[in-house]
């Protein structure tokens, strides 16, 4: 057994825009992703009801490669426009295949 | 003598397990207390509420002729054209709000608040007071068009490069439309007999679950109160000032279309409330930049207790009074 | 005539609140809608549905002498020994699935759906159609050895070294047997005084929840339609063929029962119905290589649609056609 | 013939659908089955619950002279004192528990249980016993006293620093005392016109609900079954011996206020009950260092089952007793 | 485009505590957070119901120094007291701006 | 003040396999743990209900040999067979104690 290093991409936003991130960043090329609901606050404020939406986070398991695909696409296309915030780090896995193309 | 009946309307309305429910939830969030419903349980009784209003206003609107709805069906058309573009030109000219809040807001006070209006349905039914059955089509009809105003506005004014058309796809479906219109229309289709056999959920318990629905909406205008003090009394000003103004527009043009007391009383409702479900999601999309402190904060902290608590009762009692007048013309 | 009177039936089952709430979930999924129901929601749903069919059921079975349900219980059971064999052959034999997926589908196939039930009992019931009280308690007994077949033929084809024990331990005490069958003694026990005291809750609004379930459910299958594009025709012919010869079977099986028509109606419902809430569950953890796109898609997309929008119906119109010939032998 | 007519009270309040929702509940539990509540429904079902107690019981105190509440109110009061400081002696000088646990268990034994309660008035209703209207409110009153009584021993004992008025605000402010006197006030106030518009949802129902709810309780309760046996005989038989001493004492108290058989009834349930709403909140807050292994399974797996299966009906057997002696004195 | 290393704190508490927690991290000097309900088992034993509470996580992207004032500020007032534990883990991001002053 | 390196340690699964893993772990040593309910899409496709179960991510702070035992159990009893994914990554603590054994 041997645990090789590989990315972990995290993506906080609003619900309302996960459709459309699920697909930009599957155009990236991830194998498969998480998804939770949380709730947050950051400049845009707290929300009050579930119906206007919470946010969600999205992880992805990717290679290097891609984890830099995916942030340039974010600041591309959401950064400047949308309550979108992302971070990478640094995880080891078993089966790298299954994450990395 | 007048002034006694005012009094006395208001107290009775005051004394409805809703409002008192409401007033509980901004109580307790004062109190601190933990009170809190769980995720999900907002969203839960929204589509109920939606849903029921729906299918109950497509039973009676299977019974209304429809040329009955031509005239007011297009007043509310009308209304809902209007309202942005006075709301905006009060709140970015005189206010001085900027134009992107000045547009949100307006968005906001463009379109209806589905729970004020059913508080109104119950208002007048336990007052006794008849209404047209299509008024829950009115509300159908009034939820979109002021959003598309106010981002109309905003975008002239910004020359914004947004997509027309998805922010359209994105109104025109959102959840809440699809279920007042999909609930309006399976009304219509299964008619009365169809209605009878969901009626045990969708009508009898009605009036509890917006009890219930009223104490969630309590905390968290309880959370926002906070706020008002932030934004100060120019919100709140500049707020009742358009809710006052929207509701004469309103009950002259509900009484100039020939619509009973009860249905003058409710369309002023309708044009007097500010919307804080369709709205904000579509602002939130569709003009990111604009602050939820503000457009959050009027609709659900200033207009929506206002009317609950005071502007129901007022707004029926106005159109027991201009009914008559517009009448006799 | 005969077919005027086949294209009414449909068209009064099409227009009830349940099926037009199916239909707009759908419709909403597709429309790419915002409309999701809360987390919990679906499940919440669902316990209320199966324990209020257990209960009901529980209590009319404590008025049924014993000896009038062992014939059909009987049957039942061997029915859902016999479907998923056959539909093992269909599929793996006819329709060249592989091993794996004919016989996941074949536990789909083999056991039964309780929403589709629920809506067979509300047709009937609208419709004024009498059937016997037994009824939900051959829901619960079909549930499971439909699956334990399939498994059973997934195994020696496999020979793979899965716990059956295990297996055979989650599927009895799946969440789904445990609300149906204590809903059923505890219907039994607390008998007809018991069951008023809770009937507001289990029984008025029963249809009233079903319809908002199917909105959910509509929802769910809307987003599944597109896999169907993908599974290609294959899949969707087979399915509805296996349904057909599931239907005429059960038909014929519950009319040799001596069942009333509306006995048979509903037991035709249960064979041609596939399940969609105790089978996944379980083929996930024991089948966990099949593909969930082939026996989810079958038993939701194709199979729950057709039954509740056209196979209903026609099950019932056939009943009345084969109870009077049958009970002629 | 007396020892028969206990068996046959027990025997029919077993057979009622909420007793044996729990016990199924705590069967599925055993049985390892994956049966479990979506977040939010048990918090969802609470509120439901204890709002709905609130409302009815204003309404009914809205008839009730207060002078009549006066000496039940200040008896209720007084038994929330006596009962703590008995319990705290109880467990830690007789039964050996340490300060810190024993003051945690005494707030558990000196609160009451609003599920307890209910379920006494649904066993009640159903017999056809009549009680006081103004029963829900003791139930409030005697919700927090205890709990203060319990922390102020175990701060005289360990003198710790804690910040007493936080936590008296809390406590104070706390969700349940939030829903059940607001519910009260709200019943007050809006009086028996207000009642009728929500009652659909907050009477008819409300056993069914708690039927669903016992049953969600069975499946928790289930899950600390385990425990009973990590927790050793020691705190089963001390926490029946302080459940029958509270029991005797409290029917007595009753007796003495003149409360009818109902009342004595319903009053020995609420002495007898450990809360599991209230206090657990309150003791993880304020004595983190108590161990939930103890107050937790002593309020809901001993005392909770115990009350709900064979003592609601022993106490109103016992009041029918009680209540003829106290009253020719 | 670069990304710049931040921190990633992670803080699990009682729900009861998630206000209190808040309000002293921002004392600290965060821009945003995020919140998760999650469920959990450590000394305290498991919750059973949703009445008496759940866990929450607190999440907050802060450079180094804040960070550091966090573990500070929760080990004096929480760790000893109550049911709290938190960590601090390295990650990448775009807009260091955003996240530390 | 002092913090030390520790792993954690995540885990997405099946609901329905959360007992049985939570088992499993204990068994490596594990103190305390965290789960979240979280939905996912990966080579099994999604889940459509919540009747079905979804996925819970269950995250586990622990020092490093317990880390690589829990990831060779996982390894060995669901890799092959269950939709299961794991991954290890970095973190920084106080009270180290508390973790680890
Ligand atoms: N510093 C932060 N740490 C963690 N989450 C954050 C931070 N800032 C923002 N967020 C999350 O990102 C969402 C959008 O942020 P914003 O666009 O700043 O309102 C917030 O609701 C939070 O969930
Ligand atoms: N080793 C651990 N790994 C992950 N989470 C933990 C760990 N220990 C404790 N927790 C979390 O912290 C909460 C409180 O822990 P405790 O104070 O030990 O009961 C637990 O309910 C878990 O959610
Ligand atoms: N690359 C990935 N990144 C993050 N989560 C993943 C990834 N692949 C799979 N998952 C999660 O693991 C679950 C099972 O994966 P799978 O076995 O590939 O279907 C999915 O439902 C996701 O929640
Ligand atoms: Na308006
Ligand atoms: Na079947
Ligand atoms: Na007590």
């Amino acid at each position: 057994m041997k645990l090789v290093p590989l990315k972990l991409v995290t993506i906080i936003a609003l619900d309302a825009l996960s459709e459309r991130i699920i697909k930009d960043i599957k155009q990236c090329g991830i194998k498969g992703y998480t998804i939770t609901h949380v709730e947050g606050e950051g400049l845009q404020g707290k929300h009050f009801t579930d119906w206007e939406g919470r946010n969600v986070r999205i992880e992805t398991l990717v290679n290097e490669e891609v984890a830099t695909s995916i942030m340039q696409k974010l600041a591309d296309a959401y950064f400047d426009k949308y309550s979108v915030i992302a971070f990478v780090s640094a995880v080891e896995v078993l089966r790298r295949e299954k994450f990395s193309g | 003598m007048q002034q006694a009946d005012i009094i006395h309307t208001l107290s009775r309305s005051l004394a409805s397990p809703m409002v008192l429910a409401f007033v509980l939830g901004v109580i307790a969030t004062l109190l601190r207390s933990d009170l809190k419903f769980p995720e999900g349980m907002y969203m839960g009784l929204t589509i109920y509420l939606l849903f029921a209003i729906g299918l109950k206003g497509g039973v009676k609107l299977s019974h209304t002729p429809l040329i009955d709805f031509l005239l007011p069906g297009g007043a509310a058309v009308i209304m809902c054209c209007i309202i942005p573009v006075l709301t905006y030109f009060i709140l970015h000219h005189l206010a001085k709000f900027d134009t992107v809040n000045a547009a949100a807001m307006s968005a906001h006070f463009g379109s209806v608040s589905a729970v004020t209006f059913s508080q109104s349905i119950t208002y007048a039914e336990t007052a006794g007071i008849a209404f047209e059955g299509f008024m829950p089509a009115l509300l159908a009809i009034m939820e979109v068009p002021g959003v598309l105003i106010a981002l109309y506005i905003a975008r002239k004014k910004m020359a914004t490069d947004n997509q027309n058309n998805e922010v359209m796809r994105e109104l025109l479906t959102g959840k809440g439309i699809i279920l007042l219109i999909g609930g309006i229309l399976i009304g219509l289709m299964s008619g009365d007999q169809g209605y009878e056999s969901v009626a045990p959920l969708f009508d009898a318990p009605f009036k509890g679950i917006l009890c219930l629905f009223l104490l969630e909406v309590g905390l968290v205008t309880g959370r926002r109160v906070g706020d008002l003090r932030k934004v100060g009394l120019r919100l709140i000003a500049f707020s009742l000032l358009i809710v006052g103004i929207n509701a004469l527009l309103g009950s002259l043009v509900a009484a100039f279309c020939g619509l009973s007391v009860g249905g003058i009383g409710i369309f002023t409702v309708l044009c007097a409330s500010a919307s804080y479900i369709a709205a904000p999601a579509a602002i939130r999309i569709a003009l990111p930049e604009a602050n939820p402190g503000y457009y959050l904060t009027a609709a659900l902290a200033i207009v929506f207790p206002f009317n609950v608590i005071v502007g129901i009762p007022l707004y029926f009692k106005l159109a027991t009074y201009i009914h008559p007048i517009i009448a006799a013309l």
